[in-house]
């Protein structure tokens, strides 16, 4: 029996997922990731590993994703939140060719073609904020857990509007609705609706070609599928069985198992997590991390450096040219 | 330089009734809405009367020569405002940011795009199809913009490029070795540019109508001149910004027309009249301000409304000068006996004077304060547009701090609305007029002495 | 990996580039005591394009002023300019008046975009004892008298310069400048044919430090240092790893941080780039042996130059250049990247995606800033383009 | 009727003062932000004639100011916090010429003359960077309380360099910093640093003058003392009142509409205090 683990540690939630060889779910966990991300992905795992009743070496191979994806030290390989999210919802839905995650910090909007392969894909403007981690703190000055922020906008039958650009500015346009009395559902199917809007917008970015799934945090909420489904004009595909949160790491499992199941039909071993391979010095330096010297004295002058200082003289003006 | 100016004023155009309603009193509010819906009318149906269309923008446009090979001007910086004006600016900078447009670039360009994506009839009328674009180096926007219209109505645009000012340490004058040099560059591409409207057109290039266009931009420039001069007048008459606005769109699609001469005098004469009578703008004046930068479209109204409720009134705004190209009647009127030279220095001269540059912002900033006697200047940092704001906030700063002049600094955007918190401007706008009374030494909520009373034009 | 052994012209690299790196990033401007025999003073210019050899003759260093990197901190420019500006302005400013750049002997600008016409007269306003100029290059080359009136332009900052230096500046001296400066374009065309042939041999960023010295140290000593990096680089022994082969668009005024192109490195071969292009703006030779070497230079700024965002020249297509460029790199893809609240940049984006669509290419669009200090989220941007460059998983 | 009182109903805390004839502050209450704008003025101005031990009856003129300043439908008179902090400011420390106050979601800086009019002003763009709620983000990153960002800031010895002071992703940004190893307390430093030069550089919009006041919320935080101290380099006062210096000048606007403008008074209690 082949294990793979797909381990999404994104900027508010790590998930992680166990798929078996017959790509079924094993077990999956999710907690907050707050910010000790090293903490985080072993956190997630010894509770991953605990919902699927397996042991650490019981787990083949490790792919990480997701914001933290060089953190998790028992990963076998790494890629992109993006390309885990293509691959998940083409493997689920064959015909999704645009994708909308949104999670705690950012939107992405992604198309893909029929293998999964990501086309195009755009991230949400800095000012144009406005994300899950907006949700719940709006839902934090109503008084409301995040489990509760569906259900209870789904109550209202009067969404203000809030039009701030930015997620600072739209949180005071939510008290000065409060403070005017307007009903906190209200105010929170309002704050979905703006923020649905924006997420429109981003697809619209990419092209939106038909067959649209949502995947993220954002899909166990009900009230913003429905406010998605209503501002698109179409349905929007979600992970059965409360998936669509795990997607990213279920992608990243799904890239994972392939990816053994090829070693192991070339007869390959597999390759040494990156706790075990240790830092992996660049061939080449990092110009970026180097400070720079001060005062830059001319090269000809410098005793540190040998070789240019051999070589070089400074040629009078003129002289140099022929 | 001095020009020929026709003692009466020329007949009256076929289409305005001007001339029978001679009793009625002159509104220039709706006149200048009529004007405007004639104008959009007749370009509507443009292309099926195959006249030749040219875009163009406010500012170093070259619109006389276009005027003599007879092009309809299309103003696409008026077509965006008016959507920010009917407030329906929002949805079509959504469309063209759809498209792939930065939410941080002009978003007059936005607007324009995003009509051009839809294709509707906006604002006023469809906009026919050009088939040459004119624009100008004065704003850096212009030459982008025009590279949009190029692909996408594959037709050529023409890039003016008019020399700005060198440094602070020399003014150009009129006749200098520095603008004659300029003037010749900028005559050789005025050539240029005729070539290709005779290409296009079919027509030859007649010098004579060129001086006649000029003669009307004269007239209309000295009645502008006058016009802005009589808002030195406590109270003043008008608002430099909301009425003024009105006036500087005739000022520039009607430029050197007939029907512009005609409402720029009978715009001379009411103003005139109302400072005869001591009318004001607003009944009780009691702050005189100055607006630098361009008003926000869609927020026109409110902002206006904020200052007026405090009694302050925008007695000049710069925007009045540099949105037509810097005219001023004592340097940049043509001479018509030298058509083609004379466009070529006053085109360049007005480009020098013209907002170009920041070199000498704050001295003839200074000089408007003083001539309109202002209490306090306003300045409109704009989000979208680094021609107007990039300098804006160290020019505000001199004003300030060396000439001890209040100043206000508001930000928000031309025609997106989502740039414009109301909230905080009015706090913005309170905060200032709190502060203009406390100096002014009176009494909170009283009025102030009128200062600037007796000066007139 | 410290025990290996380091081959003789990795290390030679490795010492050159450490002299373009310090050289490169350190915004001081030296004073007269430091500059090389025959050099008198220092000419700061604003990018993207400056004719160099006028400055050279009349014997000033050309420094190009590149804004303050992400290690400045604001403290004066955000009060004298609007927050809705380029980074590489405000920070221009910034240097001017917190006094690093008070060693320049004057300073010019060009009237690329609205927010850089407004700098020299913020500049003049706030430092009236530096000269601060604008050369007015025309964004109309395609009338007839164009490359006049460059030519009276450039004759007007020769005067300007000539009675800042206190002497002539002779025609014989703007010719061998000519040279020498033909000599470095020559060296850098070098340097890019080398990263379309062989981009495992020079990472764009390493290629970005040698050009950039070249703003900031004299000619004289560039030429040497290229003259030695380019056998070097021909001698490394690298293996092609697989990473799609990308062309970088975007970073003709603002520069983007260095770790944002190290980290482009990391997923993509970057085969051709505009980084710059001011350093390298001349296609072919300037003629050195015309009559009037002035001449010869603003013909050849009007016929022989590079296509770029902040230019209008009928000649160039938008199209054109960015297929040329991919063409020539044999590049599977591009990535157009803008610099945040840049006018012409981010209008020229849109084209040249546009473009892209049309003849089928994939693409990334990528926004930056000079001050930027973190890139995790660009990072997964480019890991995924490379990924599904890569990843044509059947 | 002795007394007058200052409502200032701000985006986060709603803070009420009562002062006398004197200009003697004799009652004061602050109120987290509840659910109605309406109420909270009303329970913040309650509080403070409990405090004060007076009736309702006995305040001659209330004037309110802070976002929230039309709210207050009990109010006679709305000044903008603008004018209030100046005039507060200077109540309490008379030499003050340049007024930074940094609340939740703005940050301002006022230059002031002899009498607490407003010279000069300017405040954060329409961009809520660098203002008080940035430091909220970083206490919830940290899972840290407000109060104890200061001092554990003041802690550092080698600062982290933070450049970008968007609000909406100063919990990212903080967090990515972490997560790359820096110390919380560097991290934290990094971000008062950022936010001060963000300040300093709105203050130089005003012109600096030769003494300064800190007032509003984040002056409660010593690390922002400390900091904006020595970038300033200018002394700097900063009251245990801090956060009611805007009530302060709002009560004191209404001190003169109430008692009409008594200069002597006025510059007699300023020299007491
Ligand atoms: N039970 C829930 N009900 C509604 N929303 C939820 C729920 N759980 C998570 N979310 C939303 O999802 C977001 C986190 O999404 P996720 O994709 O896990 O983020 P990331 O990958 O960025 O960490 C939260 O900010 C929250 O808004
Ligand atoms: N004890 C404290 N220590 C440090 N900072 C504080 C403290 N209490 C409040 N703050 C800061 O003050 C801000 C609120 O300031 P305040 O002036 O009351 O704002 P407003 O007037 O907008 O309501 C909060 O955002 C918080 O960052
Ligand atoms: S705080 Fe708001 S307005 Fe400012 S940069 Fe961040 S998202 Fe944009
Ligand atoms: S940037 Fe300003 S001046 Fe230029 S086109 Fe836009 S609004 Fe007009
Ligand atoms: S980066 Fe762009 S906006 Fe800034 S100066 Fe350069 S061209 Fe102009």
């Amino acid at each position: 029996m082949l294990y793979v683990a797909g381990i999404d540690i994104g900027s508010t939630y790590s998930k992680a997922i166990v798929l078996d060889d017959q790509r079924e779910v094993v077990g999956t966990a999710v907690r907050r990731t707050g910010f000790k991300l090293g903490q985080a992905s072993e956190g997630v795992f010894d509770e991953l590993l605990k919902a699927c009743g397996l042991t650490r070496e019981q787990i083949n191979y490790v792919a990480a994703t997701g914001y933290g994806r060089y953190t998790v030290a028992y990963r076998h390989t790494q890629v992109t939140e993006l390309t885990a999210h293509a691959q998940a919802a083409v493997h689920l839905f064959p015909d999704t060719r645009t994708i909308l995650d949104i999670g705690g910090q950012d939107i992405k909007a992604i198309r893909v073609d029929g293998n999964g392969r990501v086309r195009a894909f755009r991230l949400n403007d800095k000012c144009a904020a406005g994300t899950g981690a907006f949700l719940e703190k709006t839902a934090r000055y109503l008084g409301l857990t995040t489990d509760d922020i569906g259900p209870y906008a789904m109550r209202s039958t009067k969404p203000v509007e809030v039009s701030s650009v930015c997620a600072v500015f739209a949180e005071s346009e939510v008290i000065n609705h409060l403070s005017n009395g307007v009903p906190a559902e209200d105010i929170m199917m309002g704050a979905m609706v703006a923020l649905g809007g924006r997420a429109v917008q981003l697809m619209r970015r990419v092209g939106l070609e038909p067959g649209f799934m949502l995947t993220g945090g954002m899909t166990r909420n009900v009230a913003m599928v429905d406010a998605l489904e209503k501002n698109l004009g179409a349905k929007l595909n979600v992970a059965p069985n409360g998936l669509g949160q795990l997607n990213g790491a279920y992608g990243a499992a799904f890239l994972g198992l392939r990816r053994i199941e090829k070693l192991q039909a070339e007869g390959k071993p597999v390759p040494p997590t990156a706790g075990q391979a240790g830092p992996v010095e660049s061939v080449r330096r990092r110009w970026s991390a180097i400070p720079v010297k001060k005062p830059a004295e001319p090269c000809n002058l410098a005793a540190d450096c040998p070789v240019v200082a051999k070589q070089i003289t400074v040629h009078k003006l003129g002289e140099a040219v022929v | 330089m001095t020009t020929a100016i026709a003692e009466a004023v020329p007949g009256t155009s076929r289409s305005a009734p001007a001339a029978k309603e001679i009793w009625t009193p002159f509104n220039a509010h709706s006149e200048g809405q009529r004007l405007f819906k004639e104008w959009y009318a007749r370009l509507e149906t443009a292309n099926e009367r195959h006249e030749p269309v040219a875009n163009v923008f406010v500012m170093g446009n070259a619109i006389e020569i276009l005027r003599s090979f007879d092009f309809h001007m299309v103003f696409p910086e008026i077509n965006s405002l008016q959507t920010g004006v009917r407030k329906t600016s929002a949805e079509f900078i959504r469309i063209s940011e759809d498209y792939g447009m930065s939410p941080d670039v002009c978003s007059y360009v936005k607007a324009d795009v995003g009509m051009m994506l839809k294709e509707e009839k906006e604002p006023l009328g469809k906009m026919p199809k050009p088939d040459l674009s004119v624009s100008s180096n004065m704003c850096g926007t212009f030459i982008k913009w025009a590279e949009i219209w190029e692909r996408r109505y594959k037709m050529p645009s023409f890039v003016l490029d008019l020399p700005g000012q060198r440094s602070s340490s020399w003014v150009v004058r009129p006749g200098d070795a520095q603008h004659s040099a300029d003037s010749r560059w900028v005559e050789d591409q005025f050539k240029d540019l005729i070539a290709k409207c005779e290409k296009i057109t079919g027509k030859r290039f007649d010098i004579d109508r060129l001086a006649e266009v000029q003669g009307r931009v004269n007239q209309m420039v000295i009645h502008w001149n006058n016009v802005m001069e009589l808002n030195r007048t406590c109270p003043a008459p008008y608002n430099a910004m909301l009425d003024g606005l009105t006036y500087i769109g005739i000022m520039n699609v009607y430029r050197g027309t007939v029907e512009g001469v005609e409402f720029m005098r009978r715009l001379e004469e009411d103003v005139r009249a109302k400072v005869a009578r001591g009318e004001g703008r607003v009944p009780e004046e009691r702050f005189r301000l100055l607006f630098s930068g361009t008003p926000c479209y869609v927020s026109m109204r409110r902002l206006v409304e904020l200052f007026e409720t405090w009694g302050g009134v925008f007695a000049y705004s710069d925007y009045l000068t540099f949105a037509a190209g810097g005219m001023d009647a004592a340097e940049l009127l043509y001479d018509t006996s030298r058509p083609l030279e004379s466009l070529a220095e006053v085109t360049a001269l007005a480009a020098q004077r013209g907002l170009s540059n920041q070199f000498f912002a704050h001295e003839r900033m200074e000089k408007q304060i003083k001539d309109y006697g202002v209490d306090g200047v306003v300045f409109h940092g704009i989000k979208s547009c680094r021609f107007v704001s990039a300098g804006m906030a160290d020019t505000r700063d001199y004003i300030s701090k060396r000439l001890d002049i209040p100043t206000l600094y508001i930000e928000s955007d031309l025609i997106d609305p989502r740039y414009w918190s109301d909230a905080q401007i009015k706090n913005r706008v309170d905060a200032f007029f709190e502060a203009l009374q406390q100096r002014g030494g009176a009494g909170p909520l009283k009025g102030k002495a009128t200062h600037a009373q007796g000066r007139t034009a | 990996m410290s025990a290996q052994i380091v081959p003789d012209y990795e290390a030679q690299l490795n010492a050159i580039l450490d002299r373009c790196h310090s050289a490169s990033l350190d915004a001081r401007i030296p004073d007269a005591g430091e500059l090389p025999e025959g050099y008198t003073g220092t000419l700061g210019n604003f990018p993207v394009y400056f004719p160099d050899e006028i400055a050279h003759a009349a014997g000033l260093l050309p420094v190009n002023i590149l804004g303050g990197g992400n290690k400045l901190e604001m403290k004066h420019a955000d009060a004298r300019m609007g927050s809705f500006v380029c980074s590489i302005c405000r920070s221009t400013t910034e240097l001017g008046l917190n006094g690093t750049l008070a060693g320049l002997t004057g300073f010019v600008t060009h009237p690329i975009c609205d927010a850089a016409k407004h700098l020299a007269g913020i500049w003049s306003r706030n430092l009236p004892d530096q000269m601060a100029e604008i050369l007015y290059l025309p964004q109309n080359p395609n009338s007839p008298g164009a490359a006049r009136y460059v030519a009276a332009e450039y004759q007007r900052l020769r005067a300007e310069l000539a009675r800042k230096v206190g002497h002539p500046i002779s025609d014989a001296a703007i010719r061998s400048s000519i040279r020498l400066y033909n000599k470095k374009r020559r060296l850098m065309r070098e340097l890019y044919q080398i990263r379309r042939d062989e981009p495992w041999k020079l990472s764009c960023s390493e290629s970005y430090l040698l050009v950039r010295a070249g703003t900031r140290i004299p000619c004289e000593e560039h030429v040497e240092l290229l003259e030695q990096a380019l056998p070097a680089i021909r001698q490394r022994h690298v293996a092609a790893q697989d990473k799609p082969r990308v062309i970088f668009v975007g970073g003709f005024c603002e520069q983007p941080p260095l770790e944002m192109l190290e980290t482009i490195d990391d997923a993509c071969f970057v085969v051709d780039d505009d980084l710059l292009i001011g350093q390298r703006w001349f296609t072919e030779d300037v003629p050195e042996d015309v009559g009037d070497p002035v001449w010869a230079l603003a013909e050849s700024y009007i016929e022989r130059s590079h296509a770029s965002p902040v230019q209008h020249d009928e000649r160039k297509p938008k199209g054109d250049y960015l297929m040329a460029m991919l063409r020539d790199g044999k590049a599977d893809a591009a990535i157009l990247t803008a610099a945040k609240f840049c006018e012409p940049g981010l209008d020229e984006q849109l084209f040249w995606s546009k473009d892209l669509d049309a003849a089928g290419v994939q693409y990334l669009v990528l926004e930056f800033e000079e001050k930027m200090t973190s890139f995790e989220q660009m990072a997964m941007q480019v890991e995924t383009f490379a990924e599904s460059l890569l990843f044509a998983l059947a | 009727m002795k007394y007058v009182a200052g409502v200032d109903v701000g985006s986060t805390q709603t803070k009420a003062v009562i002062i006398d004839r004197n200009r003697t502050i004799v009652g004061r209450a602050l109120l987290d932000m509840e659910t109605s704008m309406v109420t909270i003025a009303q329970d913040a101005y309650q509080a403070a004639l409990k405090n004060a031990d007076i009736g309702e009856d006995q305040v001659e003129y209330v004037a309110a100011t802070g976002y929230g300043r039309y709210k207050v439908t009990f109010g006679d008179e709305q000044v903008t916090e603008i004018s209030c902090h100046a005039r507060g400011a200077v109540h309490l420390f008379p030499k003050t010429r340049t007024v930074i106050d940094i609340g939740g979601q703005d940050t301002k800086a006022i230059r002031v003359g002899p009498e607490g009019q407003v010279e000069d002003f300017t405040m954060n763009d329409k961009c809520a960077a660098g203002t008080g709620r940035f430091l909220g983000a970083a206490s919830y990153a940290l899972e840290l309380p407000l109060s104890e960002l200061g001092p554990l800031s003041l802690k550092s010895t080698s600062p982290v360099r933070i450049t970008t002071t968007c609000t909406v992703f100063a919990e990212s940004e903080i967090i990515s910093h972490l997560a790359k190893g820096f110390l919380p307390e560097d991290v934290l430093m990094g971000v008062h640093q950022a936010i001060t030069s963000r300040c300093v550089s709105l203050a130089r919009r005003v012109g600096i003058a030769s003494e300064a006041t800190f007032t509003g919320g984040v002056s409660r935080n010593i690390a922002m003392v400390a900091l904006l101290a020595e970038q300033l380099g200018i002394p700097i006062n900063v009251s245990p009142d801090a956060q009611f210096i805007g009530a302060l000048g709002a009560a004191l606007f209404a001190h003169d509409r109430a008692f009409g403008s008594e200069t002597q008074i006025a510059t007699a209690v300023a020299e007491e205090a």
